[in-house]
């Protein structure tokens, strides 16, 4: 199992950090994915800088979206939208099994690629994430 | 009973616990021999040949369609090959019924229905505004055949398309019963065979059922390839559906005539082989025997049930009295995808989603089941290895 | 050159020779072997499995799609598995043209169809009061060029369906100019490359076609397979076809959400096996390479042109500059299926009749044809017996 | 070539036996098989008895159905309607590889029934003829 379900991927999907809600958030996005029937809902509060201040999340499915929105939520706050996208770039590439930088504690998810069914769960909260930064208009990736 | 030296797949995976026939089946050497020999020396385009190797395949073909008929109880001039039980439902959907529905008709329908029993009349409905009833099951996932006989009272049902077994529940429905009371209204009926067929006899004449449909590949036999009986009386007033060779009397840019019987409804080159490999798998069933068949598979299912009920924290979803080897269940805490895939990792392989059945599904209240489903070749050390496995997903998500 | 090692038929029948590969050709042992193996350890269901196995499966026809589709010029998410051209052009019909037809409106064929090319049209004809216009060839069975672009002229013109390679005549027709003259006139076009496919490079990105189709069959591949080319932009304006399992995104039973993209036109559990076997026919003929495939049959087509021209009793038909190995003919006073039943007596297989092209041959005044039609796995050999048995067939009616 | 092309069969295929037509003709019918361009009519002569005086055939097709037809024509003529119908039966059973009685001539096409697809061209001329004395009623084989 060292492949799919990493201690940090079983600790993350049970134990998610960063889950809950903002209120009046900057932005905000559901994602779902029909097949799966994975659920999630992301907020962000985005400072003026367009550094992402606070992001939590809410969702249901299972523990490898889970993990891989908890694991996203750390990755993510604390940076300015633009890095965002290159980190959100750099996942896709290690999930699709592509070259990619090194990724710290989000390489957990690496083995991930080997399960095509799978990635999807992973990348949902991803997608839903840059879905809400994209309704926030370039003004977010350009620092406002 | 051990079937499993039947099954080449067990030489490469001796470990393997294979727990998703209902998905499709693995397939025994005599079923691959017979089309890989069809393949490399008895190979030739069908019907039209005028030299012996074709001959053969043609004699081959028809004898295929005359195996497979007498498997389900029809006559081969009643059976048609199509590419699975999906297409032949389209087929019946546009051919036989479109031309006879109007605005405000009802087609039948039930709550354990697969999408592919669903769809195609939803898209029916959609062309003409005739309306899809739903008729519900209980809570054990059994058809409530009250609010079945109370809807065809209705003079506007023009259709009914039931499942036989549920692919989710395992459940077998009362399908002679359904029958029976539709044909008594004189109503048309449909009956979704893709996870009975393998499992239990059917006989379609006997049933006096109208369309009877089934795919190879959950019977142990090859991709590609299913049956559509159609009772006799229906072949006549049916439109085409796909056209092309094969299935033409006579073309002239501004005349066509077409064929009767199932070559009415195979345009283009067959699935040849397929129809050598359904045959077989058909004549391998027929070997062993629906009492063997039933007794192994009920015995492993039976000892699945006793394993199951001591899990405190699996619900089994599904229990109708009459049920085939598949079940169905959730576990406390542990998403179904999860389990699947660390199941996978102890080598054992079960379905995780909705099953094609996402209105069943959704009404039991689960985003998606874990399902095992049993066939012939499994042995009990298959489900053993499953709930040491169970255990072991347990201890990961403790 | 000499390919026949790789067809295990010759094994069976050293002394076949084998003239009937535009009706199915025989298969080589990397295509046979590839399904055999899939299905006696690789086999599982694709596309919802979380079990290596079916990931497996799914990853091994997927790659399936990829190689097929650049075997074809085209991108994986342009390219629909179907059960074969026929299949293929019944759905881009009924899918796509359909909804966009009205009475009056024309659609444009050859007199050189296929009926799998003319009879899916005439039934759309009926269906809406739209016409078939047909573009003649000439004595040579070479399309009329001209003709073709005044019939374009007619702005009541939604579609062109056009063969690439007569399956009777042999001819190549000029369908780079075809397409272009269409795309000028903003007509959507469709080609069957049934008879093409497996005898040259195509290419549909460079065409610039807007549907493509041929049949595995027809190229050392499995039978129950073929591939759909759909340009990127019409997938999203195309209706649903046959629906059912795959194909959808929900399911409910007053809504229904479908996929985009070649899975929204494969519903149902797909020919696995078919696809890898369809793939591995693609890798064996890239393999061999065109400059070598087409050196070999053109070879073989001119030493057979020659030998034929010494029988003053046999008349070829079809005589256009660009032809691939299809030769059809008469011989005077005996009729083709005589001819075709005493050369299966000297193990010499071809065909005879009206090769599913009816309004083709009756344009020729001809109630049935022979046809001789070469592939990689003929030898001069066979030509040499072929015209042995020629000299025996005159020599009884003599 | 023994099964298909007996000597028989070429030498009616090719010159076949009471070729023509009969003017004003007790019946007469059209058979055609689509599939393989086979056209042919017969034409009866019924006496009052129900006895087939005279049988043509006019047609076009491989030599396999020209001989059918030839021999048929030659097997039939004398014979009382009712016989004829038992004749049929007889040789349909032959060409269908069932049991049949001694045939003598006509067992020339014995060997057909190894071939499916040709077996059509040598009913067309015999379902012609069945046809042919069905439009005349039961009358006609009722010996009136
Ligand atoms: C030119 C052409 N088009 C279409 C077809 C139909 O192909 P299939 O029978 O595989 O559907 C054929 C072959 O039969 C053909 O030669
Ligand atoms: C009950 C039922 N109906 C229909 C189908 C569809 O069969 P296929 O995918 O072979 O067309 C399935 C299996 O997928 C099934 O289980």
């Amino acid at each position: 199992m060292k492949g799919l379900y990493q201690d940090l991927i079983i600790d993350h999907g049970t134990k998610p950090r960063r889950k809950g809600i903002i209120e009046n958030p900057s932005a905000k996005e559901r994602g779902h994915n029909p097949l799966c029937g994975d659920q999630i809902e992301v907020f962000l509060e985005i400072d003026p800088d367009g550094v992402v201040k606070r992001i939590r999340f809410e969702g249901e499915g299972c523990a490898i979206s889970i993990a891989s929105a908890s694991l996203m939520a750390e990755a993510v706050e604390g940076r300015p939208a633009e890095e965002v996208q290159a980190l959100f770039e750099n996942v896709h590439g290690m999930l699709s099994g592509k070259g990619h930088d090194d990724l710290g504690k989000l390489e957990a998810l690496s083995g991930i690629s080997q399960y095509p069914m799978r990635v999807k769960c992973a990348t949902l909260s991803w997608h839903t994430l840059m879905a809400a930064l994209k309704k926030m208009g370039p003004v977010s990736t350009e620092g406002v | 009973m051990n079937f499993q030296n039947d099954f080449p797949v067990y030489k490469t995976y001796p470990n393997l616990a294979y727990l998703d026939s209902a998905a499709s089946s693995q397939k025994p050497s005599c079923v691959i021999d017979a089309m890989t020999q069809m393949y490399q020396s008895q190979y030739a385009n069908v019907h039209r040949g005028l030299y012996q190797l074709s001959e053969q395949a043609t004699i081959a073909y028809e004898a295929a369609r005359q195996t497979v008929a007498k498997f389900l109880g029809a006559l081969e001039d009643q059976l048609v090959f199509t590419p699975g039980t999906t297409a032949s439902i389209n087929l019946v959907a546009q051919a036989f019924l479109l031309p006879r529905l109007k605005a405000g008709d009802e087609i039948l329908v039930s709550r354990m229905e697969h999408h592919a029993n669903i769809v195609p009349w939803y898209r029916l409905c959609e062309q003409t505004g005739a309306k899809l009833i739903v008729i519900e099951c209980d809570e054990l996932g059994q058809l409530d055949l009250q609010a079945y006989a109370k809807a065809l009272e209705s003079h506007r049902v023009k259709m009914v398309a039931l499942v036989h077994v549920s692919n989710v529940l395992g459940t077998i429905n009362p399908i002679a019963s359904c029958i029976s009371l539709a044909k008594a209204r004189g109503v048309p009926i449909l009956v979704d065979g893709a996870q009975a067929t393998a499992h239990m006899p059917v006989n379609v004449a006997q049933l006096g059922v109208d369309f009877y449909v089934t795919s190879a590949h959950k019977m142990y036999g090859p991709t590609g390839i299913g049956a559509l009986y159609i009772a006799k009386d229906h072949f006549e007033d049916m439109m085409v559906y796909q056209t092309g060779g094969n299935m033409i009397l006579e073309v002239d840019f501004d005349k066509v005539t077409y064929m009767s019987g199932p070559p009415k409804f195979e345009a283009g080159t067959p699935h040849i082989v397929g129809a050598i490999g359904f045959a077989k798998a058909c004549d391998y069933l027929s070997s062993i025997g629906w009492n063997q068949i039933m007794a192994h598979e009920q015995a492993l299912l039976a000892y699945l049930n006793h394993a199951l009920a001591s899990f405190s924290d699996i619900k089994v979803v599904g229990k109708a009295a009459s049920k085939i080897g598949v079940v169905s269940f959730v576990m406390d805490r542990v998403h179904p995808h999860d389990i699947a895939s660390i199941l996978d990792h102890h080598q054992v392989c079960i379905r995780a989603g909705h099953h094609c059945a996402m209105p069943l599904v959704r009404y039991f209240g689960y985003p998606a089941l874990s399902r095992i489903s049993l066939g012939l070749n499994n042995v009990q050390k298959d489900i053993d290895q499953l709930i040491t496995a169970l255990d072991q997903v347990r201890k990961i998500f403790a």
